[in-house]
């Protein structure tokens, strides 16, 4: 039955009032926090801070089995409990433990989710991104980074790129190819490493928002047989955005913080719009400015409608009429949409939106940070590779 | 049920079996015969409509109708679009028999909603002067006289007013605030009705009333009193038109990705390129947005939540959608597109009707707008 | 020197006083008519009736050389004439004989030059599109219409498409696989054929803004080997749109009937705008529409200074710091402008746009029509192919 | 000479010169030295180009100029674009300077000209209160005093105000009509500067004037009558910042291509991609559009033809171009082109500035389309 109301029972809502109360005791008046794009370490500590009580609560697997420090709860109470964060907000999962969550919980051995999904649960290990080579972005079939068996260790050589915020992270599953004779797809392995292991040196990089992203080199970098997940060579077929949306392993869609910073963004505009007179008039009655805001609010709408679709397949399974692959043309939308709305913005805040802090800063510059941030909308694919998957995979095009 | 897009049983009914009647009656030659015919639409496919009992789903069974859901209603829509059914269910169904249901009075009712769901009598709503939807878009003078009123003004884009055997005209009282809403017989003396050829071959028409006598039972509604009804019945016939244009989308995009596939240049399916690969996607993506809007909006109605914002979003979208949507399809055809002999022409010519029928895109972007900004408004 | 005027010495100054005292004798007025989109025989009538007094005076042929049928003036002067053409305005040149003209010049013989130049430079004999097939657009090297030698004469069986207005030609440049053998753009051949030779069978077609398109059948259709341009097999190379812009065998490029009609469309929509109403104000307050009016402008003059551009490096050659294949930009920005001109005048005049006539129609119905025939915008090669042109030959990206 | 491009000979000289120099002297390091330097530019570059007599092109000879045209000062600028010099030619020179020679009188010309030909005087103009350069957008007051006048306001985004010894203040005398221009000496008692961190990394402040005063020789041109000459020198500063962002896109271009051509992923270079192909061409697309629309206002400069119109439409194509070839680019590079190190992002970051710098494209749009409609105004 046609329906967009997640809390439709007593206890859904009073699941949505706990995680509330929770919020109102451990993040009052809510914390922005994009470990994307923040390097502050007191961002980073209280973030953690924050994300260590949710831990706490048992709340990072709400989802997970009971017997993988998960919780076994429902996809539509993790759809609460995230649009609460959302919504008020909390500050952002920290790196990709959630991703790696997803993962070992397929494919990795009853013990390897004993062991790593206690430190992710917690929130005590982060976990960066171990895929991404200089000359291997999207195309995961062209990494170059090796390891070969001894004993019953591995060896890694090679480097990774592109890290984000890898230098706060304990952990990172590293893809490797172990079979160079196999065809580029098939020869790939998946480790975890403990980013600790004697070998493995950082470099830092900072993207334009102010965020560090990391290169990782791995020399010689020795890794128990233990930290191989699922079978050898089989890494392509098991990773979890080779279907194209990185969703597909996840109980149930849920709302995302980082979008919904689109959104506390917009009426951020909004407040500025209000107490902004230009030539006389206040800005919120300029008809240009407001076909201006209809036009992302009718963007952020659809934002926010494509979560309930995709959480709807997957839970319920795809619904006629509606295709299989939505979440990538979900991953269309946001990316195409997010540089424009950020643009827009700033057109809007106009030419001092582009003083970045003091007195004379418009909405202590955020517009303009955030803008920086929008070029960053190539993270886990171009829109045109998810066109291009869309187009594939979702309407049956040639390859 | 918490977050769902699956319809319910009956509604899957209903919408296959519109899927099966409109496959047989409306193939592609039919609707372009319909569009040539004299006669405002096929009056055979207006009987079989009203025996499969569509023309009263949402009318309460006390008038003769299936008193279903909105979103019953709904699921007919999308196959509209998708068949281009040359039927004027939209104007005369969900607009001229809903306002007689919103605001009739019990005899109006009685008189009227049984014979509108027999598809025995047709209402042609005529609510506006300049081609806008707004309220400050309604001219149509009524003088109060002898009891009654007398009409004057010009109605456009008036939907099927030749078969019509009654209007329902938009006008304001003279000296009071306020639209008012008269039933009007279509032959009464003093109106004219003139055919307005137009880019979607729909049977539009021009209706002129010329001292155009009516006696105060032809008032629907409170004198004055009846922008909220209206507005509340075209935001589910805004809500109708965007699914109608999703619907229609679908069926473009499997033009568009057939030919795509088929259509074999320089050695390759021209669908290979991501040029023409961009421009299917750019089809299916405005099809997924308008489709989002409209069921949300849709469903809220069935929930007696407000809808006006939501209902200007979705119809907005539709707009844009049904320009996007048909000139991509247009991009990836090229020659052939261009023929009217082609399909695709059918819909970019409905479309464009589509566009601006029930309000165009600044219009529901502007009333988006302020119901977000000043929801209390 | 960098130079924008045309006429700047009294001569040229004097020429286009000539031109234009000839246009208000001829057609004072003006007179629309796109051969494209028209069917009315009035229309054709009146346009032929044109361009013979135009041709008497010698001007369809004014730059080329005198001994065939031309006047031999300069680029500059074919310049001038053209603008004045497209400003008055004059009805289009009827169907392709221009394009025939400069490929006969280029790659026809002397008896071919001086017996076919003749018909061009007096308008008494109309040429038709030859190249386009139902399974081959834009690809002439995917083309299966053949010709093979039969002593001293050619037959030719096969099928063209799309022939715009060539019900109304007396004859056609008919490209034909003359070696079947051969890779596939190197064995064609083009041969000039009349129209009225047994075998040809003409079937229309409608296009959405009411011209009258073919399709030509060739059943053993026999032509005299003198009717074969240029060397067997060779056509491929010598076509003239081969180098991605039409123009480029042109003496020196200039301005176009049909893209000064969307200027014209555009005053139309500016008249419109200041004589109506809406919510009380002229449309020509509406601080929106002017925006949107603001836009059409901008690209408007682009495609204005683009004909400059392309003139100066057809009679001078490629300035430093702009593409040598500007004509192929020039092409991207009118087929991506035209349909979104047309969309933004039909949304400006408002939802009574869609009537097509009669009193209730708003100017006539012409931005109707107009909107119409922007799906003519594939003519020539699609925005796609233009895209892909400029991105390969003229950035020198891979294909 | 009748439709030409081509640049004549002493302006070619200008250019290879020009490029030669910032070749040698404005490598990325210097300019990402530069942003972050407490200086607001190197003093040894702005000498450099004082000895090429670049600080001097359009200056009258009488004052130590080489009383050049426009086109031969418009070479300079995609250069300029092209490397990101980071020097405030646009604002000391053509803007400052050019309102000097517009509306100054012979003491003042040549009390001040002959200086900043030199290098040896740098003048900032502080113009806009408000970000905005309609007339409307000034609101510095200057109150009549003593036979001089006192300002009062704070000038925002004002170009090397740290560096200047001279701003040219615009402001509106109380109680009379018009907008008025005054030299002021940038250490006046009264005037702080305050350095505006900014997404371009130029050295830009706001400039409070309280209670500064001045005689009325620092008055430039006519009381309430400097807008006619302000509004010109503006335009044609408005052109040139048009042919800065072209000779970036020249360069945003490369970057984009090569960086298309080399860039492998699956199997192949990324530029073979059709929709890299597309993001490429609208670099391409839209850095030819800004410079036809550039260098068309440019000639009528020279010509002596009017030329606002034209230069709105330059500038408002040029602040979309700023923001679509940097987002195109950035499409096409995806991950590194967002790192700092990568040159990308110096571009990406002052297009930024470029975008609203002299009007943004809404205030040029309505302009130009206000001079299309009513030429007289």
């Amino acid at each position: 039955m046609i329906d967009f109301l997640p809390d439709d029972t007593p206890e859904l809502r009073a699941w949505r009032a706990e995680v509330r109360a929770f919020l109102a005791e451990v993040v009052p008046g809510g914390m922005h926090f994009d470990y994307d794009f923040d390097e502050s370490p007191e961002g980073w500590e209280k973030s953690l801070d924050f994300w260590r009580k949710v831990g706490a609560k048992g709340w990072i697997g709400l989802t997970w089995p009971k017997e993988y420090h998960g919780l076994g709860r429902s996809a539509i109470e993790r759809w609460i409990l995230w649009e609460e964060f959302a919504n008020w907000p909390a500050p952002g999962f920290p790196v990709i433990g959630h991703a790696v969550s997803w993962f070992l919980l397929r494919h990795g051995s009853h013990e390897q989710k004993l062991r790593h999904l206690k430190g992710i649960a917690d929130c005590t290990i982060l976990w960066g991104e171990g895929y991404t080579e200089p000359s291997s972005g999207s195309d995961l079939a062209s990494l170059t980074t090796r390891a070969h068996r001894d004993g019953d260790d591995w060896i890694i050589n090679g480097q990774k790129t592109f890290g984000t915020a890898a230098h706060q992270c304990q952990w990172m599953a590293v893809f490797a190819r172990t079979d160079p004779n196999a065809r580029p797809h098939e020869g790939i392995s998946c480790f975890l490493v403990p980013l600790d292991t004697p070998g493995i040196q950082m470099l830092p990089m900072h993207n334009m928002a102010g965020g560090q992203q990391n290169q990782t080199f791995f020399e010689n970098v020795r890794v128990p047989h233990a930290n191989l997940v699922g079978d050898v060579n089989q890494a392509w077929s098991q990773i979890w955005f080779h279907q194209g949306g990185q969703n597909l392993d996840q109980p149930g869609h849920a709302p995302d913080v980082m979008e919904y910073r689109m959104l506390r963004t917009l009426k951020e505009v909004f407040t500025f719009c209000r107490e902004t007179k230009r030539g006389g008039k206040p800005l919120i009655e300029d008809p240009v400015v407001r076909l201006q805001l209809a036009e992302l609010v009718e963007g952020m709408e659809i934002i926010k409608l494509q979560s309930f679709e995709l959480h709807s397949t997957l839970v319920n399974g795809t619904a006629e009429g509606w295709n299989p692959l939505g979440g990538v043309f979900n991953q269309i939308h946001y990316r195409e949409f997010w540089p424009h709305f950020a643009q827009v913005c700033m057109d809007i805040v106009g030419p001092l939106a582009q003083i970045e802090g003091g007195r004379w800063a418009q909405l202590q510059g955020r517009i303009e940070h955030y803008f920086r941030g929008s070029f960053g909308n190539h993270a886990g694919g171009t829109a045109q590779l998810k066109r291009m998957t869309a187009a594939t995979r979702g309407l049956g095009l040639p390859r | 049920m918490a977050i769902d897009f699956h319809f319910d049983e009956q509604q899957k009914l209903i919408r296959d079996s519109a899927r099966e009647f409109f496959r047989k009656h409306c193939p592609p030659a039919a609707v372009r015969a319909a569009a040539k015919a004299t006669e405002d639409f096929p009056a055979e496919l207006w009987a079989g409509m009203a025996d499969m009992g569509w023309l009263g789903i949402t009318v309460a069974e006390e008038f003769g109708g299936l008193g279903a859901s909105f979103l019953d209603l709904y699921v007919l829509y999308p196959e509209m679009g998708r068949f281009l059914v040359p039927a004027p269910h939209l104007d005369a169904v969900v607009v001229g028999a809903g306002l007689v249901s919103a605001l009739g009075s019990v005899e109006q009712k009685q008189a009227i909603l049984r014979e509108v769901v027999a598809g025995k009598l047709l209402i042609a709503p005529a609510l506006t002067d300049t081609g806008g939807f707004g309220a400050e878009d309604i001219t149509t003078e009524a003088r109060g006289a002898n009891g009654g009123y007398v009409l004057n003004g010009t109605k456009l884009l008036v939907m099927a007013a030749g078969a019509a055997n009654l209007l329902v005209v938009a006008a304001r009282i003279a000296g009071a605030e306020g639209v008012s809403l008269f039933l009007i017989d279509a032959a009464a003396p003093g109106v004219a009705r003139e055919k307005l050829p137009n880019i979607a071959g729909y049977p539009l028409y021009a209706v002129t009333f010329t001292d155009v006598s009516v006696g105060a039972e032809g008032l629907l509604g409170e004198a004055g009193g009846a922008w909220p009804a209206l507005e509340a019945v075209l935001d589910k016939a805004a809500v109708l038109q965007a699914a109608m244009v999703a619907g229609a989308g679908e069926r473009v995009l499997e033009i568009a990705v057939d030919y795509a596939k088929n259509r074999v240049q320089f050695g390759t399916p021209i669908g290979k390129h991501q040029a023409v690969q961009y421009l299917c996607t750019d089809v299916a993506v405005a099809q997924r947005h308008t489709a989002l809007l409209a069921l949300h909006a849709a469903w809220r109605i069935d929930r007696g939540l407000p809808v006006a914002r939501e209902a200007s979003l979705a119809k907005a979208m539709a707009a844009k959608a049904a320009a996007v949507m048909t000139f991509s399809a247009h991009e990836v055809h090229a020659g052939i597109g261009f023929m009217e002999d082609y399909d695709l022409s059918m819909y970019t010519r409905r479309a464009k009707h589509w566009e601006s029928h029930l309000g165009d895109r600044r219009h529901h972007l502007e009333r988006a707008i302020a119901l977000t900004l000043e929801p209390a408004a």
